[in-house]
């Protein structure tokens, strides 16, 4: 075993939760547009983030044993299981974000940590640090080229790819698993920034917010 | 502002993303207290400072988070190549002459609308 | 030399302006001086100025690579204060601010120095301790200066957002009403023309290409226009003073990054006292064309192109119209950048080296125009008697071996 | 008045504007109307308006004098409303809209009659190029008094005094291919990119694109210039690929082809923009381009000639001339005569006979001038006076009339006899200048070619230059240029080339221009009347050859000593003639005196723009924690510390009025020392590492030593940079036998992890060791004070019992329900639990705490309480007590600094240089005021002896001061030198106020020395 500590930071679901946009939709709202909406903005909270370290060798099949999907090897990589709802993204050379359905992420670090055994890796929980943002509708790609100076032109960031980039003065995780979709993992304490920036650079786009 | 090639992640990304870390190569003495006052000195704070061809260590801060070395004209401000932790520059002050903006900046000072 | 005064102005005016004489000579370099300056910025230029006028060395050359005055001293914001956190620094800025305030009339150059106070702005509790602790020295150094609280800066610039609805609400400030702005080409050109005046050389277009040692010892300098001969060579060439530096022989403990400044176009007076801010980062004042004269940050790498990276311009202006909301309308006119030469403590050299006979002056960052009476004054001391000035002594190149660093970063200013 | 009488100068016909439209405006009060396509200028023009500004030096009277960017006079301040006004609108630029609101910038009591400009006339020659250098110098005292007059008559527009309405935005574009510029060579450029696939961006600073063409006399493929735009736009806007924005100035070329576009949004319609669907589109836009390859299509400005009385109002360049008549349909005026070095000056000539107009006659400085336009204009029996230049405009407040005589360029004299012709109008062609300010950005020094009389762009790699900017000026030429500019372009970027048919245009014939810079007198230039060459900053001719007769020999130094090119207008007009006048002066060629090289803007730029969305509440993130809510809730008062909001103290309501700062936190102290309280500590860095080399690794980042620290331990650290200075301290745990948590300071947090990350890269990458960011992961939430214990217990199932959960132990376990991580540190020297939970669970942890803790007296406490009770236990707070020139041994922290440990750390070597391990540092003490009732001011300065005279000798300053409501006293802490030696001393601490005050020097512990508190 890595001999590091785990530890399960969820518990039962009767015990309530608050997203880090909960401050956010209390100060700021969440604007509701009907269909002259070109952007819609939906938040996926709640969901298992795994940090995972290591050489790519000595994770690769481990991850493919347990997870069912292979490491991206690639830089900018981003890959889905069928379903959609579990991905690993590239971050560096030795490491990946994995995001899954939410509870999922402590079995999951057990798993790879037994499988991993002795080997050198590491796995760290971040999933009540950051959290998930969906943009998706027509004026998504143009709203992202308000926030962030990476080039998301579909040429150059085809589905599949995911950078981290500058947020307007955050940072952030941007991610595109589908045609349609653009996804944005955010910091905690930057998410109402973050939150407030979108609503502000979409106001024009008729921004339909579900919390 | 600069479009800098990130040896890890493969492509040319913006400026914004990186922090400059000063002069690269720089190595901690394995040994330091064998290191004279003067020597330790030199390793702070003493620094290559050349008006041409630098080499410099920048960190993708926004990105991978990985360091990397640079090689950089500090005139014309072209970047001649990056290359990842632990590798030698292939381009040199000695290996290559000023580039050809170097060249025309290093003559007498013109005007500044 | 040809006086000046408001006379002279009428009658040259009447002379339809034909008999004003040159301001200073364009001289053949001779073979031998016995001091040699590199550098005609205003630091270079002083230092022969004081050399001829207040110690007797009249036999002496200025050697610049390009026109005088052209470098970071024809670039720079031209804020001139003293307020300094430590007694090294406070001594030697206090040295400048005196001779600045009778700089003009020792010049016959009106160098437009303007007493319009600066107010270094707190925005956090420590920016606030540290601003009452550099106050508290200050005032024990003999350097003016108060510690103002919100509504005291409210009441000197009643423009600027000092309300609570700030991100970073301003909470006070420390002003030294004594410091201000100056004519920053006027220096250059005050002390060029005083230098000349007392029979100093002043060889524009020339470069030195290296220096002529002998066992340890400087005795003159290669340049473009032949070799010239000097037991004693002053260095004071700014961002490039690692490149001499290197033709001496040795490093020094220094970085040339790019400094950026701009301004707006002229508006009417709307700003009469310098406004600075760490933590918000920019600095402002108008001058008085009615330019909002304004100070962006250093880039973080080394340069000499004199030009930095666009995002530190935007950041400055964020840091502008985050303090003046109701300069968002006002157009931002030029951009430019100097180079600065960088200590790792934010103070400058003025120091002996490996070389007998070869000073440096350099290191001065962010703060070189203001210390310039000064810097020059104490250099041309030192290098007049052989031995360091005693407010020069501390800034010796051989304190990063020491490690008796005098850091500054705190009151250097924004840029830091 | 009927419309068209007022529009008096309105032509009948021609012109891009659309005259079944009426809009209004005023100017300088008055009443006026335009048409829809008109700019302001053309719409001043058009309602006879010759003065538009008084000249800032002199005051005199000014007049409209180009169409575009380069116009020097027009610059008025717009706005009706205080919020709206704009200073400094360049009128050519401004496009008309209704209801627009403009003044003139200079004039008192107005532009037409200034008080000003009878100073002007008679003092003018009292103010040479730099008089101010040479008077106002006595008495010393008065120079403020003089400068407050010199400041009054200065400047341009006003700032607005209200905030501004509107708001501004930022795209960050990227594109294979950026063209500037949509005329003729632009538009061909950005045809021939698109076709071959590649992402093109087309940029143009005017209304409508098209450039040059859109007045053009000439045809392509039969049809006219504007027709072929048209055509042209509609197949640039089938490209998928192809952005084109019209109104957008490039306004800077930055590195590595970054390129800065300013795209004006609403600027066109109204002074501020107006709500549309309930939101206020932005007012402009700035487009943040990296671009594969620049295509710099910039054109060319017109230079107009220098002669005497060149300011006067009706004084004008050719080619606005030109334009004026055949895109805004206007006649700037009756009666025309043109001086002219070249053959496209001719084009103002023909354009006005066509409009109706009279021509009195062509002044051409070449002795035979001969081409098309040469012998269309002999055609239509305009008179050509030759080899001769208008030498002297006569007129004040408008033309009215020019002297023209036959010159001598190569002397450098008036040959012959001066004939007076009356007119209304002079225009100029001096020939024209390539715009090359951007490609001069970057530092590339532009070339001189004598045969276009002009300087061409210098470029760096992925920058071309085609048409006008790059001195080709015949339209077949330029068309061919821009087309094989973006089939390089396109091809550099891996776009193969497509085939693009070339329009045929009818090639003109043309003589060749001559070089003519200052156009002579008969009396000397320093005698006779002033020849402007910078209208803007008043630069004449004189003021440069004084300038060089003073020894500013350098173009850089001649500039600075006469302000030419230092105006809004960044001397587009000028700067070529200033040049060529200075290298007659000093007898050398313009390539010796110096090149021009501009910086950005390319024209000035609005803050706001450049700003963004950066201002206002977006200006700078605000981090929160996970418990935000709940402090606003409970009207904390927030410190900022880094980017986090931080409860700061929660005052209360008691009995109706709010505790002040000082009530609050006594309360909050009180209730940790005696009961219990709570604070959130969220914002700590936290940094989780993993690997077997985890503990060989903080042994080396930190001072203290590592290898014993057990699992379900913690431990202080200290850490310097290898300066030996400290730079951050915290506590790390040990988690698993190769797993640690380490915190950080809270503004320390993002450059420790880069610090670690740096130092493994670097210098130890064969240590297994990797490194986490958890901070946001876990809320972290401290219980302190007597009553802690009682209170966990109630809702955690972890063993409190002292025995089994010791100071300096971690636990983990359940809280409120929770799993939580729970270490038993200490930062009030009470007893104290820090739980941490997943943030998402804090609230819920948080509110069940208060739950229980009511009836054992919990009480939140901010930051400042935190800083006290730290204080009264002698912790320090890294960036107070320390400023970067402290060691471990100055604070007294010997005990965490591990002096032979294996490694040599980061930092120890520093130690014992010769400064470092000198006598007499200074040294972290506790200061006790004689008096309890004082509080020490933080940043005091201490001195031994305080009737020293000034400078007085100081030893150490305050570096944290309180009053503790447990020792009922001030106290503070401080640094002194040799502190550590002068134990029960007296210091003394003189105050601004003229007060002294004396303190004892004392331990850093005030309370509870001995640590049992912590201990229960």
């Amino acid at each position: 075993m890595s001999n590091a500590a785990t530890f399960d930071t969820r518990t039962d679901t009767a015990i309530p939760v608050e997203s880090p946009l909960a401050y956010s939709y209390r100060h700021s709202g969440a604007p509701r547009a009907g269909s002259s909406s070109r952007l819609q903005l939906r938040e996926r909270a709640m969901l298992g983030h795994l940090i995972l370290r290591g050489g790519a060798i000595v994770l690769d099949e481990a991850v493919r044993d347990v997870l069912g999907i292979s490491l991206p090897g690639q830089p900018q990589a981003l890959v889905q299981d069928a379903s959609g709802e579990r991905s690993i993204q590239w971050l560096s050379p030795d490491e990946w974000l994995v995001i899954v359905p939410g509870g999922e992420e402590f079995p999951l670090e057990t798993q790879l940590r037994e499988r991993l055994g002795d080997a050198h890796f590491a796995i760290s929980d971040v999933s009540g640090g950051q959290t998930l943002l969906e943009l998706s509708g027509e004026a998504a790609r143009e709203l992202l080229m308000k926030t962030v100076v990476y080039d998301v032109h579909p040429s150059n960031f085809p589905v599949g790819k995911g950078v981290t980039t500058v947020f307007a003065k955050a940072t952030t995780i941007l991610r595109r698993p589908s045609e349609e979709r653009w996804e944005l993992v955010v910091r905690r304490s930057f998410a109402d920034y973050c939150y407030r920036w979108l609503l502000d650079a979409a106001a024009e786009y008729d921004v339909n917010v579900q919390p | 502002m600069f479009y800098i090639y990130c040896p890890y992640c493969g492509e040319h990304r913006e400026e914004e993303e990186f922090h400059p870390k000063g002069q690269a190569h720089i190595e901690r003495p394995k040994e330091p207290e064998a290191c004279s006052d003067e020597e330790w000195g030199d390793y702070l704070f003493f620094r290559d400072n050349p008006r041409g061809v630098h080499h410099e260590m920048w960190v993708h801060a926004v990105g991978c988070r990985k360091f990397f070395n640079v090689t950089r004209h500090t005139v014309s401000y072209e970047i001649l190549e990056t290359y990842k932790m632990g590798e030698q520059p292939s381009i040199t002050a000695d290996s290559q002459g000023p580039s050809r903006e170097a060249a025309a900046v290093s003559q007498k000072e013109g005007v500044r609308a | 030399m040809q006086r000046y005064s408001g006379f002279g102005l009428v009658k040259h005016a009447l002379s339809h302006h034909e008999n004003w004489e040159r301001q200073w000579r364009n001289p053949t370099p001779k073979k031998q001086y016995d001091v040699i300056i590199v550098g005609g910025g205003g630091h270079g230029l002083a230092t022969a100025y004081y050399l001829a006028k207040e110690f007797g060395v009249k036999n002496v050359a200025v050697i610049e690579k390009g026109w005088l005055g052209g470098g970071n001293t024809a670039r720079n914001t031209t804020i001139v204060r003293s307020n300094y956190l430590w007694d090294e620094a406070a001594a030697l800025y206090e040295h400048a601010m005196k001779l600045w305030e009778g700089l003009s009339q020792d010049l016959n150059y009106n160098v437009m120095f303007s007493q319009r106070g600066v107010l270094n702005l707190g925005h956090t509790l420590q920016d606030m301790r540290d601003i009452q602790r550099r106050v508290n020295a200050n005032r024990l150094n003999g350097i003016d200066g108060e510690v103002l609280d919100a509504k005291g800066v409210q009441e000197l610039v009643p423009i600027m957002d000092c309300s609570k609805n700030a991100r970073y609400p301003v909470m006070g400030a420390s002003w030294q009403p004594r410091a201000g702005v100056a004519r920053h080409d006027a220096v250059a050109w005050g002390y060029a023309r005083g230098a000349d005046a007392h029979g100093v050389d002043i060889l524009q277009q020339t470069e030195v290409t290296g220096f002529k040692i002998r066992d340890g010892q400087i005795y003159g300098v290669h340049t473009n226009r032949g070799d010239i001969e000097a037991k004693t060579v002053g260095c004071v060439a700014a961002g490039n003073s690692s490149v001499l530096a290197k033709m001496g022989g040795f490093n020094l403990p220094l970085e040339s990054h790019p400094l950026q400044a701009l301004v707006s176009e002229p508006i009417k007076p709307i700003l009469d006292t310098v406004v600075m801010s760490n933590h918000v980062h920019g600095y402002i004042s108008q001058s008085d064309k009615g330019d909002l004269v304004i100070g962006a940050g250093i880039d973080g790498y080394n340069g000499y192109g004199q030009r930095g990276s666009y995002p530190t311009v935007e950041h400055t202006l964020q840091a502008i119209v985050e303090m003046f909301p109701i300069f968002s309308r006002v157009r931002m006119n030029r951009q430019w950048g100097g180079i600065v030469d960088t200590c790792p403590d934010a103070c400058p050299i003025i120091s002996k080296t490996p070389v007998k006979g070869l000073y440096f002056n350099c290191g001065w960052g962010t703060g070189g125009f203001k210390a310039t009476p000064g810097s020059g004054h104490v250099f041309a001391a030192s290098l007049a008697k052989g031995e360091m000035h005693p407010i020069a002594e501390p800034f010796s190149m051989f304190r990063f071996h020491s490690g008796a660093l005098i850091d500054e970063h705190g009151a250097a200013g924004v840029a830091h | 008045m009927s419309q068209s009488k007022q529009q008096v100068f309105r032509l009948n016909a021609g012109g891009r504007i659309d005259r079944s439209r009426t809009l209004s405006f005023t100017f300088n009060g008055q009443h006026y109307q335009g048409h829809p396509g008109d700019t302001l200028a053309s719409a001043l023009l058009a309602n006879g308006v010759d003065i538009v500004n008084r000249s800032f030096k002199y005051s005199r009277p000014r007049g409209i004098v180009a169409a575009g960017a380069e116009e020097p006079n027009a610059i008025v301040q717009l706005g009706s409303s205080e919020a709206a006004q704009v200073p400094n609108v360049r009128a050519t630029q401004q496009t008309l809209f209704n209801g627009l609101t403009a003044r003139s910038t200079n004039g008192w009591p107005n532009v037409q009659r200034d008080l000003m400009g009878l100073f002007g006339k008679l003092g003018g020659q009292f103010m040479p190029p730099g008089f101010y250098y040479k008077t106002f110098m006595a008495p010393a005292s008065m120079w403020l008094t003089y400068e407050k007059y010199i400041r009054k008559a200065a400047g341009l527009g006003r700032s607005p005094m209200e905030a501004d309405p509107d708001s501004y935005d930022h795209f960050n574009q990227h594109c294979d291919v950026l063209v500037v510029g949509a005329g003729a060579a632009g538009l061909s450029a950005a045809l021939a990119a698109a076709r071959s696939g590649a992402r093109v961006m087309l940029a143009d600073e005017q209304e409508e694109v098209g450039g040059s063409l859109l007045d053009s006399r000439e045809t392509l493929d039969g049809k006219s210039a504007d027709q072929w735009v048209a055509q042209v736009l509609e197949e640039l806007a089938e490209h998928e690929n192809v952005t084109l924005l019209p109104r957008t100035t490039v306004n800077g070329y930055h590195d590595h082809n970054f390129v800065t576009l300013h795209e004006r949004r609403t600027e066109h319609l109204g002074e501020t923009a107006s709500v549309i669907n309930g939101h206020r589109p932005v007012r402009s836009r700035m487009h943040r381009v990296r671009a594969g390859q620049v295509i710099l299509a910039t054109g060319a400005h017109e230079r107009p000639l220098v002669y005497a009385g060149n300011d006067v109002p009706g004084n004008l360049l050719a080619g606005a001339v030109s334009t004026y008549i055949r895109r805004y349909g206007v006649a700037p005026g009756r009666k025309l005569v043109l001086s002219t070095s070249n053959d496209y000056g001719y084009r103002a000539a023909l354009d006005w006979k066509e409009s109706g107009c009279e021509v009195v006659a062509i002044v051409d400085a070449r002795e035979a001038p001969a081409g098309d336009w040469v012998d269309a204009a002999r055609a239509q029996g305009i008179k050509i006076i030759t080899g001769s230049a208008v030498i002297e405009a006569k007129g004040s407040n408008r033309v009215t009339a020019a002297r023209v005589a036959k010159i001598d360029i190569e002397a450098f004299k008036v040959s012959g006899p001066v004939q007076e012709l009356a007119c209304d109008t002079i225009a100029s062609s001096g020939g024209y200048s390539p715009v090359i300010h951007l490609a001069s950005h970057t530092g590339a020094r532009p070339t001189w070619r004598d045969d276009i009389i002009g300087f061409v762009p210098g470029l760096v790699k992925g920058v071309q230059a085609c048409g006008g900017a790059n001195g080709t000026y015949a339209l077949g030429e330029v068309l061919a240029e821009g087309v094989e500019a973006g089939i390089k372009a396109a091809a550099a970027t891996g776009h193969a080339a497509q085939a693009v048919n070339l329009p045929s245009v009818e090639r003109l014939q043309q003589g060749p221009a001559v070089a003519l810079f200052q156009v002579p007198h008969e009396k000397p230039t320093l005698r006779g009347p002033k020849q402007f060459v910078d209208l803007q900053n008043d630069v004449t001719a004189a003021g440069i050859e004084l300038a060089t007769r003073e020894g500013f020999e350098s173009i850089e130094h001649i500039k600075r000593y006469t302000a030419m090119g230092f105006g809004t207008d960044q001397g587009k007009l000028g700067n070529i003639n200033g040049m060529a006048i200075a290298a007659r002066s000093l007898r050398r060629s313009i390539p010796e005196v110096g090149t021009t090289v501009f910086r950005p803007n390319y024209t000035p730029v609005t803050f706001g723009a450049i700003v963004g969305r950066h201002c206002r509440d977006l200006f700078d993130p605000e981090r929160y924690t996970a418990l935000h809510q709940w402090h606003v809730e409970r009207g904390a008062e927030f410190e900022d510390v880094g980017q986090w909001k931080r409860p700061w103290y929660y005052p209360q309501k008691v009995n109706g009025t709010t505790e002040t700062m000082h009530e609050a936190v006594a309360r909050e102290c009180l209730a940790v020392r005696e009961k219990v309280g709570i604070l959130d500590a969220s914002t700590l860095g936290k940094i989780d590492i993993q690997g077997p080399d985890a503990r060989e690794f903080l042994a080396r980042i930190y001072t203290n030593k590592w290898e014993k620290l057990a699992v379900g331990k913690c431990r202080y650290g200290l850490m310097c940079k290898d300066d030996g200075m400290v730079t951050d301290d915290g506590v790390t745990s040990c988690l698993a036998e190769n797993h640690f948590l380490m915190t950080t300071t809270t503004g320390g947090a993002a450059a420790i992890l880069e610090w670690l990350e740096l130092w493994h890269q670097t210098e130890w990458p064969e240590l297994d060791v990797y490194f986490s960011s958890v901070t946001d992961h876990w809320a972290t939430m401290t219980i302190t004070g007597p009553e802690a214990r009682k209170l966990l217990a109630e809702i955690t199932d972890i063993d409190l019992d002292r025995d089994s959960f010791k100071f300096m132990d971690w636990r983990s376990g359940k809280v409120a329900g929770v799993p939580a991580r729970v270490f038993r540190i200490s930062f009030t020297g009470e007893l104290t639990f820090e739980i941490n939970v997943q943030a998402n669970y804090a609230m819920h942890v948080w509110q069940t705490l208060f739950k229980h803790g009511e009836k054992y007296g919990l009480t939140p406490y901010g930051t400042e309480t935190m800083h006290v009770l730290r204080a009264e236990k002698g912790f320090i707070i890294v960036g107070q007590e320390t400023d970067g020139s402290v060691t471990p041994e100055d604070l007294g922290m010997q005990w965490c600094v591990g002096y032979d440990k294996p490694f040599s750390w980061i930092g120890k070597r520093a130690l014992t240089r010769s400064d470092t391990k000198r006598e007499n540092r200074k040294q972290l003490v506790g200061l006790r005021p004689k008096d309890p009732k004082v509080v020490l001011e933080e940043g005091a300065q201490i001195v031994l002896d305080p009737k020293h005279a000034i400078p007085m000798p100081m030893v150490g300053h305050v570096t944290s001061s309180y009053y503790s409501p447990t020792l009922k006293s001030g106290f503070a802490l401080a640094v002194v030198k040799g502190g550590l030696q002068k134990l029960g001393e007296t210091v003394y601490l003189p105050m601004a106020d003229g007060q002294t005050f004396e303190a004892e020097i004392v331990s850093t512990v005030f309370y509870d020395p001995k640590g049992e508190r912590q201990n229960v």
